[in-house]
């Protein structure tokens, strides 16, 4: 895959405090990129030194090869979408659109074309003479990706540019942009705090945590084969179950979690041999129950202490050797508060962690 | 009894003048309470009557003799001192009469006068043009006609205060000195119109032009300021009133040798014999009405009249005191009032609100060397044919 | 943000003039020598002035009469601040400043509790309980802002003078109280209005009436803009003139009013470093205001005065 | 239960209403009441005190042919056009200056905020000095050997408008500085990063964009000027007294001479009048900028 | 059940517009009561009428069955939690929980009592000497939940307490609130425009739309047998399919949409005979795939225009009938852009709504 925008080494201090920590990455041209992480953990930062609006303290950034680390953002090839928006809000869609080709002295018939051409693409054409004060939010954002789409640039940055709207237009933009990503193919690196979002759009995520990156791959190996608890935590709603377990030097094929011994022989493990306490992970939405569950290598009886029922499936919350434990079932499943439901376990599914490193084993 | 009294006389002699009333009047039991306000009359007079009308009165005020005070005294906020000048039989020792007359109304004296000035007097510092061989002037056209030699030698012929009073009374005292008390009459007190825009008036204001550009070069506002430059020798001359005097003893001239005084600018030798006076607001607290009455006496004394118009540099209100000792100046001042040389003020001519558009009228004229003498006579017509 | 902007490491925004390439970063850029320039050359302009009363004051009268205003002076003297704070004469009365200083003192504290009390309660009133007709009331008081004082002054005499308070300190205040409170009121009302309108009605769900709310909750919220209000009333009230002049007698004159009167109260030659000395101290209550607590002043304004 | 029937509308947020008496009097009393009373008796000739002779438009018939009142509103024109324009720019440029994230920043916005901390007749005098030819700025410049440099607009007619100009300049514009800063302050931080991304230059940003953004800081700042503007009294009395001639008169002198100085009450009244008018003129518009797009307060 | 808060012909206006238009509402005993509603529906007006802090043009309001229309909001023995927590900023966390009842003059040990019970009860023990502006946005929300604990009151409301909160600490609250309810008993009312929230939480959910509920019922039957359109779509992610279809008098028990005809016989009608042209609604997670389809009683090919993997399901975009067309598949499912896939249609899952009315027929 030919790199396209390559960040070598990159740190950016505020004071004493570290906010990038010597970070890599290689982003392919066309990919789509997810950049994942909780607040404070540095993604904003990273896009920005990335768009030229921060200096970093060292390392360099590469786009389309050239080292740019010192060039203005808008000689860098780049477009930029932000959370707020940030439309100007005294002119119209239009004048929004046009500013910086104006401004960058683009023919008249130019700026048209372009003009045209991303009003059509993303439905804004009768927008073009109202100012965005006038706009809905979804409207809004559509614009404000406009703006980057006029510049014909190959890398496309969005900052959290769903997340001021509400859930309904998020799904729907989500789409929209998903939909311009298969057309017009450049690379597009997004910022997000919302899983939903990584998972549904990203060609790779890189999951990010006090200014490194802990995990770059596709959704589905992030999603099944998370390399780190934090990761395995941080993807999938409702979290992850964590139990404490310890693989026993003598027996290093079976994980004891309380009175449960876990036969691990199907289990994928990244480093063979591992031992010693361990967390052992498994989904809500791994866990077997009704005939399924009989015929799990691992069974166990819970006591249901809430239901939740959200339509489609059911959450039922439970505590299995002291740490609470979800189970997720079919929207239609009959249970309530206090039955006891068999639940079946299968080691393949699960995710082991080290405790001391947090590493997958 | 506390008595406030308020005045407007901050400058260095009269400071030291009403130093000596304050202290006569102590010596009587009372207590003084200066109520001393900078910037003279015209930032005083509001004062003195808003703090009248509303209601919050001084025990006894400053005020120059005009109109200003008749609408608060037939408002009845003036108190009545018919009676004390009765006993002190105030209406035999006073001398000119009319110092009476002016705050009498409906035969009721509202006021006790304290000093007598005269506006009208030229002062020329002898050693500017001795020192530099030129004659002293005797009369306002050989000074006009000294000013261009002055120039060359780069002393201001004509130094006046930029404030409006003084360029008000500039401008009157040109209209006494050189158009004589006929045109002066005609215009203030008759509201002549048709004279105010005739060829009398005219030559005033052909005059004024000269004292305007005579005037050029002194850049102060306050009249002691511009005396100030008449002692040191950077101005030749000043038209001012003869309370004058008293800076220039302060700074060590002698009056009649080092300063000349010409009365009238030696044309027209008529002087105006008005001057300050006390007035009493009513006041219905028994201690400030004994005070007050203690006050008027004091201040028709002998002994003060004396102290006081000597620091002051005006002339007593008393016929009969002791007055040698005076300046020169003064003696004449005296030979032309015994003369009856003597003509009313415009302050008691005209209403303040008249005065006050004259003034801004020959304020702008002194200032714009782009307005035209016949311009300025034209709306000077005007005002003194609406005047009241 | 400004907190940080004192460390050399801090990320800058790179700004044109930083240009593109690979390059090295320059400590003082084109762009800063600009900056620093411009800002130097209007500081220049704001401390003319009182570098000048400064020096002035401080050399004695034959330096004056000699010397270049801009010259520091070659011997200092504190003598002319003595004197103009004690000895300096408007007609008989030679204390100087220092009366006026206390005048000054006696009527901006009590005008600027009264004004404040007042201002912030109709604020309070006008932007949580909003009850018919406020805004009439409201709308008045704004263009009443804009009213020159001159429309007003002469009733106001006569209002003061059937109330029996003219000349007294007392009425004072309350013209000080008066004119105090459009922009004040508006200040205020701008700020409770930004104050999240939930915690209003969670107090009420508190059971906290009318005053309970405004001084248990709303009060202690509204430091910055307190901070705010003290600060322009004590510097307006401290630098009035004009009714100080037309509201007060002599022996209550404030300290501005002295200071006309001193300094035109000439007396011989001008004694430039008296009037300067005079004028610096005047000054120097709400310099003194301004220096303390400028920051929070300028916080204050960033949080509740600048809402339209 | 205290109420289960609808109390009356009157007794509802009863002491709300009672807190806002003192603010109800003010308004009706002394904004509405007093400036009705000025108003009226501007239609009389009032002299020294208040008296209801009717005289109809005579006071300002007269009012309009008086020169002294024909320069001061020139004067104020002047005064009040150049000093809005100017501390609205000075003011910006501070701020915008300020806002670069540069050093010292407390130490500077002091430095342009101190002037406000003093008084109009303290600035007055200071300026008086300051372009006093005499004393001031112009004889420092030429003991230094520029002799025939000159610098005293205070002392020509033409000019000393502009010599006020220069000493209110100094003592506002670090207000303005300040609230413009707020605003700046509050602006969005994307909006500069979209218009850097643009490649838009920092000067189109500010005047295209972020200008633009401030409106609500405009209006306020604009209201707080205008309303200092229209009151200029204080620093003519320190500086120039007027002077020279009536050159730098102001209708706020005007008024007040005319009310306490000349004594004839009505021609103040009917000047001030003259001074409410214009205020009404300004407050139209700036009410519909303010109020007019948008309801409710 | 016995009824705790009754509103009747509640009306509220500003000015011309009418916000609350009319509205019936009882409320049981101990319900978990959930106003339901997009943006600007009326549910926070509603509430503040309820809790007497907005006074109603019209109607009335019963609380305990006494008529508390006009009361004071402190003595209508209410307690109320907002979004923004509203808690007073200058107080320590204490300080915040007592005011209410200092101002109500309760004896000190009272008060004493009260405060250690709520903060035993919310685990805020260690907070209680902070200011609110040291706490965390999830502490924050758990004393404003104590405020109104400390009133020992009857009924609770609830102002969309948790969306200012972010996804994860939403959910742990949710479910604390769930918990408190069933500790206490007391009856609840609760504002948000999050449909998990309300179908999780409540006891019956009330759909609200300009003023007026649309349906008032169970989560469960809000979301299988939704009575309006307007409901169906709003409750469900992502949202009910719908098609344009007919029913024809002639043959009242089949749908025509498109192509197809969906046999209505085991479809359980509101309004038997219906006819006309109809919304022919279905739920993505009701539309079988794979084998499941096979057995379907009507079935269809699909495109799939864009997979949407989001860890435990997979959302598949298509069109039918030129409307869009979402289906909900495993997470595991390998499915691709561009695949063809057979959907199976069970119209006994379906809901059918007259395009008129936009009721359920
Ligand atoms: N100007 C600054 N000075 C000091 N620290 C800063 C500054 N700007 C950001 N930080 C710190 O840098 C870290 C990373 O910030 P950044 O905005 O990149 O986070 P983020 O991942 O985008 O978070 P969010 O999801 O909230 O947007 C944070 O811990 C923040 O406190
Ligand atoms: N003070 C007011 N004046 C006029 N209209 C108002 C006022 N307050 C609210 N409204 C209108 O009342 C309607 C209902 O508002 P309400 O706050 O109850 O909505 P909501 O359902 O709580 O919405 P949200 O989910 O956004 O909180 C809205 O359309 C709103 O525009
Ligand atoms: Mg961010
Ligand atoms: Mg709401």
């Amino acid at each position: 895959m030919q790199s396209n925008v390559s960040i070598k080494n990159l740190r950016l201090e505020y004071g004493p405090v570290a906010v990038l920590k010597d970070l890599d990455l290689d982003i392919g041209k066309g990919e789509f990129l997810v950049l994942l992480g909780s607040s404070g953990c540095g993604k904003s930062t990273l896009l920005n030194c990335i768009a030229g609006l921060l200096e970093p303290t060292d390392g360099s950034i590469f786009i389309n090869g050239q080292n740019v680390t010192w060039a203005e953002p808008s000689e860098r090839g780049i477009g930029m979408v932000f959370q707020s928006y940030a439309l100007y809000p005294q002119m119209t869609v239009e004048g929004n659109l046009t500013f910086g080709l104006r401004n960058a002295k683009v023919p008249k018939d130019e700026i048209k074309r372009r003009v045209a051409k991303a009003s059509d693409m993303l439905q804004i054409q009768p927008l073009l003479s109202r100012k965005p004060a006038a706009l809905s939010g979804g409207q809004r954002q559509r614009v404000a990706i406009g703006r980057a789409l006029v510049r014909d640039v190959d890398v496309f940055l969005f900052d959290e540019p769903l997340s001021n709207l509400d859930a309904k237009l998020r799904a729907e933009l989500r789409v929209e942009i998903k939909r311009l990503h298969q057309r017009l193919g450049n690379t597009m690196i997004y910022v997000t705090h919302d899983q939903v979002e990584a998972m549904t759009l990203a060609d790779r995520i890189a999951i990010m945590r006090g200014g490194v990156v802990l995990q770059l791959a596709a959704p589905k190996e992030i999603y099944n084969r998370p390399a780190h608890k934090y990761v395995a935590d941080f993807i999938g709603s409702p979290a992850m179950n964590f139990l404490d377990a310890v693989i026993d030097p003598r027996e290093p094929l079976i994980a004891r979690a309380g009175d449960l011994a876990i036969p691990l022989e199907h289990y994928d493990f990244e480093r063979h041999g591992h031992t010693g306490p361990v967390w052992f992970g498994i989904r809500p939405e791994n866990l077997a129950t009704g005939d399924a569950a009989n015929s799990a290598p691992v069974q166990v009886d819970l006591i249901a202490e809430l239901v939740e029922p959200m339509g489609a499936e059911t959450l039922v919350w439970s505590t299995l050797f002291g740490t609470p434990f979800k189970l997720r079932m079919d929207g239609q499943a009959r249970i309530e508060a206090g039955d006891v439901v068999r639940v079946g376990l299968d080691p393949k599914l699960a995710s082991i962690f080290d405790k001391s490193d947090e590493l997958r084993v | 009894a506390d008595l406030e009294v308020t005045h407007w006389w901050t400058a260095g002699a009269e400071a030291a003048a009403i130093r000596v009333i304050a202290e006569a009047f102590e010596k009587t039991g009372h207590n003084w309470i200066d109520g001393a306000i900078a910037g003279a009359g015209g930032v005083a007079r509001p004062l003195i009557s808003s703090r009248i009308t509303g209601g919050d009165p001084m025990g006894a005020t400053q005020f120059t003799h005009s109109n200003a005070m008749n609408e608060l005294i037939e408002a009845g906020y003036i108190r009545d001192v018919t009676a004390l000048a009765d006993a002190g039989g105030w209406r035999e020792v006073i001398f000119p009469p009319s110092l009476l007359d002016s705050c009498t109304s409906e035969s009721k004296l509202y006021c006790v006068p304290s000093n007598i000035h005269s506006q009208q007097w030229l002062w020329l510092n002898t050693s500017v043009f001795l020192d530099n061989g030129l004659a002293v002037p005797t009369n306002w056209p050989e000074f006009v006609a000294a000013a261009p030699k002055l120039r060359e030698l780069g002393i201001v012929p004509l130094a006046q205060g930029r404030q409006a009073w003084q360029q008000q009374v500039t401008f009157n005292v040109l209209m006494v000195g050189l158009g004589g008390p006929e045109t002066y009459l005609r215009v203030y007190r008759d509201h002549d119109a048709e004279f105010a825009a005739g060829p009398e008036v005219a030559e005033v204001f052909a005059a004024a032009v000269h004292a305007r550009d005579m005037m050029v070069g002194s850049n102060v506002q306050e009249w002691n300021l511009a005396a100030r430059m008449v002692t040191d020798g950077a101005a030749a001359g000043q038209i001012m009133g003869d309370w004058v005097q008293g800076e220039f003893e302060q700074a060590g001239k002698v009056i009649g040798t080092d300063i000349a005084c010409l009365p009238g600018l030696g044309v027209h030798e008529y002087i105006t014999a008005t001057g300050d006076a006390f007035f009493f607001p009513v006041s219905s607290d028994a201690g400030t009405v004994e005070a007050q009455d203690a006050l008027a006496n004091v201040l028709l004394s002998p002994e003060v009249q004396v102290e006081f118009n000597r620091a002051k540099g005006a002339l007593p209100v008393r016929s009969d005191v002791d007055i040698s000792g005076v300046s020169p100046c003064m003696k004449r001042g005296l030979e032309i009032l015994s003369s009856g040389n003597v003509i009313e003020s415009v302050n008691t001519l005209v209403s303040p609100d008249t005065l006050g558009r004259v003034t801004d009228l020959v304020v702008e004229f002194f200032s714009d060397t782009s307005f035209t003498p016949e311009e300025a006579q034209e709306e000077f017509a005007k005002i003194i044919a609406t005047a009241d | 943000m400004a907190d940080a902007t004192f460390t050399h490491t801090t990320p800058r925004r790179i700004w044109p003039a930083d240009a593109a390439g690979p390059r090295p970063r320059k400590r003082f850029s084109q762009r800063n020598i600009i900056i620093y320039s411009l800002l130097a050359v209007l500081a220049l302009y704001y401390l003319l002035p009182l570098y000048v009363m400064m020096v002035t004051s401080l050399k004695g009268m034959p330096e004056i009469a000699l010397g270049n205003i801009f010259a520091p002076p070659t011997e200092i003297t504190f003598e002319p601040w003595v004197k103009a704070w004690s000895t300096v004469c408007t007609g008989l009365n030679c204390d100087g400043l220092s009366r006026g200083f206390w005048n000054s003192v006696k009527i901006t504290v009590p005008s600027v509790f009264f004004s404040i009390a007042i201002a912030s309660v109709n604020g309070y009133a006008l932007s949580l309980w909003r009850f018919k007709g406020a805004n009439v009331f409201f709308t008045i008081l704004i263009i009443g802002a804009f009213i020159p004082y001159q429309v007003m002054i002469y009733p106001m005499v006569i209002l003061l003078r059937e109330i029996g308070i003219y000349g007294d300190l007392s009425g004072l205040v309350l013209v000080h109280t008066i004119f105090g409170m459009p922009i004040l009121t508006l200040l205020f009302r701008n700020y409770f209005s930004s104050v999240p309108e939930e915690l209003f009605k969670a107090a009420r769900v508190d059971g906290a009436g009318f005053w309970a709310i405004y001084f248990r909750i709303m009060l202690p919220m509204a430091l910055p803009i307190l901070v705010v209000a003290v600060i322009l009333q004590t510097t307006a009230i401290w630098n009035d003139f004009l009714f100080g002049v037309i509201f007060s007698r002599p022996t209550n004159y404030p300290m501005t009013v002295q200071l006309n009167n001193i300094v035109n109260s000439v007396q011989g030659v001008k004694e430039y470093n008296v009037n300067m000395a005079a004028t610096l101290l005047s000054a120097l209550v709400p310099l003194t205001i301004y220096l303390i607590s400028g920051k929070l002043f300028v916080r204050g304004i960033a949080a509740g005065a600048v809402k339209g | 239960m205290a109420h289960t029937v609808r109390p009356s509308r009157l007794l509802k947020n009863l002491n709300a209403k009672i807190a806002a008496v003192p603010m109800m009097l003010t308004a009706v009393v002394v904004f509405f009441g007093f400036t009705l009373w000025t108003v009226i008796f501007s239609f009389t000739n009032s002299r020294m005190l208040p008296r209801s002779e009717w005289v109809g438009f005579e006071q300002y018939e007269r009012l309009w042919s008086t020169r002294r009142w024909l320069v001061s509103i020139e004067n104020l024109a002047i005064y009040g056009f150049l000093m809005l324009v100017l501390s609205l720019v000075l003011g910006f440029l501070l701020a915008a200056l300020l806002d670069q994230r540069i050093r010292f920043e407390d130490g500077f916005r002091t430095i342009f905020l101190y002037p406000y901390a003093v008084s109009f007749i303290v600035t007055g005098l200071v300026w008086q000095w300051l372009l006093d030819p005499e004393y001031g700025l112009q004889k420092a410049v030429r003991s230094l050997g520029f002799t025939s440099f000159t610098l005293d607009p205070l002392y020509d007619p033409n000019l000393v408008i502009y010599g006020v100009l220069i000493a209110g300049l100094w003592h506002g514009s670090g207000l303005v500085m300040c609230l413009m800063l707020a605003g700046l302050r509050g602006i969005d931080e994307d909006v500069w990063k979209a218009s850097r991304v643009d490649g838009i230059p920092a000067w189109k940003t500010y005047l295209f964009i972020v200008i633009p953004m401030m409106r609500p800081v405009l209006v306020t700042t604009l209201v707080l000027v205008t309303a200092g503007i229209i009151k200029l009294y204080d620093l003519i009395i320190a500086q120039t007294g007027g002077g020279p001639g009536i050159a730098s008169e102001v209708p706020a002198k005007f008024v007040f001479d005319a009310m306490f100085v000349s004594q004839n009450l009505a021609q103040g009244f009917a000047a001030s009048t003259m001074m409410l008018v214009a205020v009404i003129f300004v407050i139209i518009p700036w009410a519909y900028l303010e109020f007019g797009g948008k309801k409710n307060g």
